[in-house]
């Protein structure tokens, strides 16, 4: 689950790493009032950033500065509303604007490989990371910290200095081990932030001070971890989400729309995509992903087909079993009973081999008509593009 | 021969009192595997499977009283981890854990742990191994497979299951076929898992089942053409039709940024001489054509 | 450092183990009224306990029962000021009286042959440790802790299982696993709890209930790790102390204060051990341990030679330095600072080989009169104890 | 031959621009010690020694820039348990940690990964090494070093300059002498350094000097039986006068309970067949006893 700038600048400020301040607004006259506030108390400028999950809201213009609260007010307003990659902005941050002197990339993220958390770190900072790793890896320092002792403070040393941070060591070292420990502590899969900065301010005595501010967040939270994160799983952004994406959530179901005309339900992941690929390879086009997991009951088996069937442009479903830790029979029944309170007339092509096949052939067989059978996946696929195209013409 | 699971497992269920541990079981002991205790704490000094198999408190009561040497775990998310580090500290050298959505932090201090210790661990979110005709641990159907001399490499469940129905039909036996599941941190690697075939006499030929997410398949593309540039190999990759940056049911399968798509994989693989089928039903027709014959 | 049986209590509590309640009280009245409000909320007796750091206090009569405030005030009474093994009672813990079903025994202790923290537990509890452990070894469970992970999970049930405790698993555990957690965050060297008890208590319905409950707790805490645990070290009772060993605290010191009458400095632990048993095997007697320490400087030297000076006993003084990290010149100095503050003219054997000893030398005999060299430590001691000799003579 | 350091010695001193740190490194280099580096984070690019020793930020530049493979830590007990594993993520086999006051739940850490590692960390609370005419590394003063075949180890500090000056005095030379410290978590135990001597052909003899507290002399007794029967092995136990339940100075030296007293100690040393001295002046002569010749 990826967290909003702010709730993730939420959690790197709990940890106690260096966040400067910022506010939320979701109206124009909320943003005012805010950058009102920063100003006042010295910001020369204000930051104002739309709050979306999809990637490029700079490049798309959902971030820019004001210098007074009418200019908040009136870049809010343009940015609140705006459409970012299919995502309408609803709300916006509000910072005072740092004066950067240095930039710098450094993130916490899970190494499937090494098996390990790694941090990772550019001198080069506000840039697309991928990118440097693409074309300079050599500018990429990584560390990769101790599976059960954290980041050591050798390493986030090590990681500072090579960072070129060496002038600002213990600042360095504790953002670095901050980052270690917001992903430990809160089950997260990625904590960046993008850029580091080393912030120019004036000191009490009105020297000019550099300081390491962290001022752009981003937190990806392990979705098997979420349970037990009750206070993470509330800073869901529902209002993003697609409301049938929330409903496949609340029933356990892995379910993503697609654009096409054939409903699949199968069970696994790697059965699921591969059934997607055949489907296109026979000409069809899948109208989701769907895996019900492993060991579905049959009520589960019935609310997957609710959820395929509430897409209008299904013409054809195909369900794929291939029983294991889920059984046939326990499915068979699910298909009969969301078939029993179906409104809508959609052709079922269902195939369901291994554990238990048998005892689901029989219940299919049982229930009669409007479910059609095969045996080879192929086949089953053969037969639900058939029928799509068929409907579809 | 074969590896993981043969005649000489002597296995141990982990949470053999639940509903997925007592079916399996049941399945795991009627397809031959040698079940010689389950693990359920509390519960020391019944029996499971019908009086068959005798229930321990804890894994070393069931390694001392049965001699047990390997583990397969069907324990909720919460308990998961920590009999992974039960059956390892017990002494079992090899631990398949079937249970699905373990954090991975939580895995990660664990597989530390059992690598640390030189113990093995297949898994979590896998089907479990099996060595047609000797023995089957985890949940992979039974009836699907046929003796034989290709091994069998997956991150997927039930794909593997297709794909080995397919070789079956086709005639064509498997040694062993090990699936090592999605998540995103696993006890055991491709290369794991191909380092053991390769010191399996029995086995001549491989399948690897891939899918889209990460750079497991490229890794194990390299791998091979160093140190199997002999043995044939063919592979199969889920996911060419999945949209980018989303998560496809499990944590493996999602592609970010260059990296990680099916088009990389399949170039990989074929550039280190391995044919990549575009339908599991092709496997069986592809391993012919690399010289397989029918077992 | 041990801790009180009322501060140790405190860290399993907050810990969230299940610790009976509890008062302090250090007079007779404060007993009664304690006493009276436990047993006004249903406890048919309290129980009274000297709260000492020295073993036995059951043995000396320094814990006792009593069922009315009156006879907790008259048993306090007789507590408070007892002497137990040279300690003087100046508080006790009252705390209801237990129904004790079955005594456990349970510690976690660092183990130095394993370097792990070995949690031991035993099925009979309310015994000697040291006695079962050489009598019936066997009936010590002994389980040791993973040094980065903690008491695992498993490794909690294997303990409860093995203790007998399968019925009470889940509090079994927890109190296991919090054993090891209060020892890892105070930096214990010992967290006992003698009794863990089976305690029958009368359930919300009526019914009689068994819950485990830490009857007695014993903790000692890491010298060396009292600096980062400010509120550990206000834990320290004072009022038990050698008021000469809280000085030689404060100053840093290794002192120990013994009988006789040659006062010893020496630099490291097992010389200065050794000085002492060679004191005795040449028939003298050393009035003190005290070790200075690696890299002592002339101050500290100067403050030892105070603590010395400051037993009326000590009729000849043996410095016996083998300088490694610890430098001649430094203790020279020292000594000859400490010489010219002197009131009380003690007869002074200096040996100072290794580590810049040759400048310690010039130094000495710049000093002049009083301070006599030695060159082995057989010859310095031989004259340290002639010296202490013909003064006693 | 001799253990742990010799002319192949390449020392790194961490903490080299401390009080400690800087004077000790002196004195070895003096001795002869090849001192290749310093260590102090943000003080690299400095140097130390009047300009013969470069000072890095990372124990890990200093090992690639010169080539450092033992490490010596003067560090104050708060950064210390860190210097260690720096040192030993660094690549470096052989660390003495001679800072006090390191809590012993910190090391029970260290210690563990040390060993995961499988580096040998000798200390913390230690004074070092010394192979006489070879390399010092610690704080054990040169000067009373004689080259010669006896091996010394020893829980104590300036107990051990005591005997190593009274067998040099004696003309009985050492091959190395070793202070493994008191503190109650310690990298290396008295078998871990006997195992070294025995596998040492140029140590004949050996010298072991244990204190009050604890098993570690008599399991070293028991070691010494088994696995060096042959071998001149004479000791000496520090503490015969204490006073029981007190610390002496360091946590090591404490009597608890029945065990951990000199008498169960020179009683096991001596069923062992190791020659227990009164006073540790008395050493030479046992050796000579023993059948060990002037050098």
């Amino acid at each position: 689950m990826k967290l909003q700038e702010y709730h993730a600048k939420t959690l790197l400020a709990r940890a106690g790493l260096p966040v400067p301040e910022w506010a939320v607004a979701s109206s124009p006259g909320e943003a005012r009032l805010q950058a009102e506030t920063f100003l006042a108390r010295g910001a020369g400028k204000v930051v104002i950033k739309a709050q979306v999950l999809v990637g490029g809201r700079g490049k798309a213009g959902g971030v820019k500065l004001a210098a007074s609260g009418a200019e908040a007010e009136r870049v809010a307003g343009a940015i609140l509303g705006m459409d970012i990659k299919g995502i309408v902005v609803r709300r916006v941050l509000v910072a005072p604007a740092a004066e950067i002197e240095r930039e710098i990339y450094l993130a916490a993220v899970l190494d499937r490989t090494e098996r390990k958390i790694l941090l990772m770190g550019s001198a080069e900072g506000g840039v697309e990371i991928e990118t440097l790793a693409e074309e300079r890896p050599d500018a990429i320092v990584r560390i990769h910290a101790h599976p059960h002792l954290g980041l050591l403070d050798w390493q986030a040393r090590k990681l500072a200095f090579a960072l070129g941070l060496g002038d600002h060591l213990k600042a360095a070292v504790a953002i670095a081990q901050g980052l270690q420990r917001v992903m430990v502590e809160n089950d997260a899969d990625l904590v960046e932030v993008n850029p580091l900065a080393l912030v120019r301010e004036t000191g009490p005595d009105g020297t000019p001070v550099l300081t390491l501010q962290c001022l752009d967040a981003k937190v990806t939270i392990d979705d098997s971890a979420l349970s037990r994160h009750p206070g993470l799983e509330a800073m869901r952004d529902l209002d993003e989400e697609d409301p049938i994406d929330i409903e496949a959530r609340r029933l356990g179901l892995s379910f993503i729309r697609l654009e096409g005309s054939i409903g699949c339900m199968v069970n696994g992941a790697g059965l699921a995509m591969t059934t997607m690929d055949l489907v296109k390879r026979a000409g069809g086009s899948p109208a989701n992903f769907l895996d019900i997991g492993g060991g579905a009951r049959s009520e589960k088996v019935a609310n997957a087909m609710r959820l395929i069937l509430a897409e209008p442009s299904v013409k054809a479903i195909l369900v794929n079993i291939f029983g294991g830790i889920a059984r046939g029979d326990e499915v068979a029944r699910g298909l009969v009973e969301a078939r029993s309170q179906q409104t809508r007339d959609v052709p079922m092509v269902v195939r369901i081999v291994g554990t238990n096949a048998d005892l689901a052939a029989g219940i299919l067989a049982d229930a009669g008509g409007g479910i059609r059978t095969a045996q080879s996946l192929d086949e089953a696929v053969e037969m639900a593009v058939a029928i799509a195209r068929s409907a579809e013409a | 021969m074969s590896i993981l699971v043969d005649r000489s497992t002597r296995l141990v269920v982990q949470g053999i009192t639940g509903r997925e541990g007592a079916f399996h079981a049941g399945q795991m002991q009627a397809y031959g595997t040698n079940v010689v205790a389950g693990v359920t704490p509390g519960k020391g000094g019944q029996s499971a499977l019908d009086g068959s198999v005798p229930v321990f408190d804890t894994c070393a009561d069931a390694v001392r009283e049965t001699g047990a040497n390997t583990s397969v775990i069907y324990v909720p998310p919460a308990g998961a981890p920590d009999a992974i580090l039960e059956a390892v500290g017990a002494g079992i050298r090899t631990v398949f854990c079937i249970t699905e959505h373990i954090p991975a932090l939580e895995m990660m201090k664990v597989v530390a742990e059992v690598d640390r210790l030189g113990a093995r661990l297949v898994g979590p979110n896998c089907p479990g191994a099996t060595s047609p005709g000797k023995a089957k641990v985890g949940i992979i159907p039974g009836s699907i497979h046929l003796p034989g001399r290709v091994g069998l490499v997956s991150r997927s469940g039930t794909l593997t299951y297709e794909v080995v129905q397919a070789m079956t039909d086709a005639g064509i036996g498997q040694s062993t076929c090990v699936g090592i599941g999605g998540d995103p941190i696993a006890g055991s690697s491709f290369i794991d898992i191909l380092s053991l075939f390769r010191d399996d006499p029995e086995t001549e030929a491989i399948v690897l089942m891939g899918e889209i997410g990460g750079d497991a398949e490229e890794r194990a593309a390299a791998w091979k053409q160093e140190h199997l540039p002999k043995t044939p190999m063919v592979a199969f990759i889920a996911g060419r039709t999945a949209p980018p940056g989303r998560r496809m049911g499990h944590a493996g399968a999602i592609i970010s940024g260059s990296g990680g798509t099916a088009q990389s994989k399949i170039a990989a693989l074929e550039a280190a001489g391995i044919r990549v089928a575009d339908s599991p039903t092709q496997i069986p027709a592809l391993l012919r054509e690399a010289g397989v014959r029918p077992s």
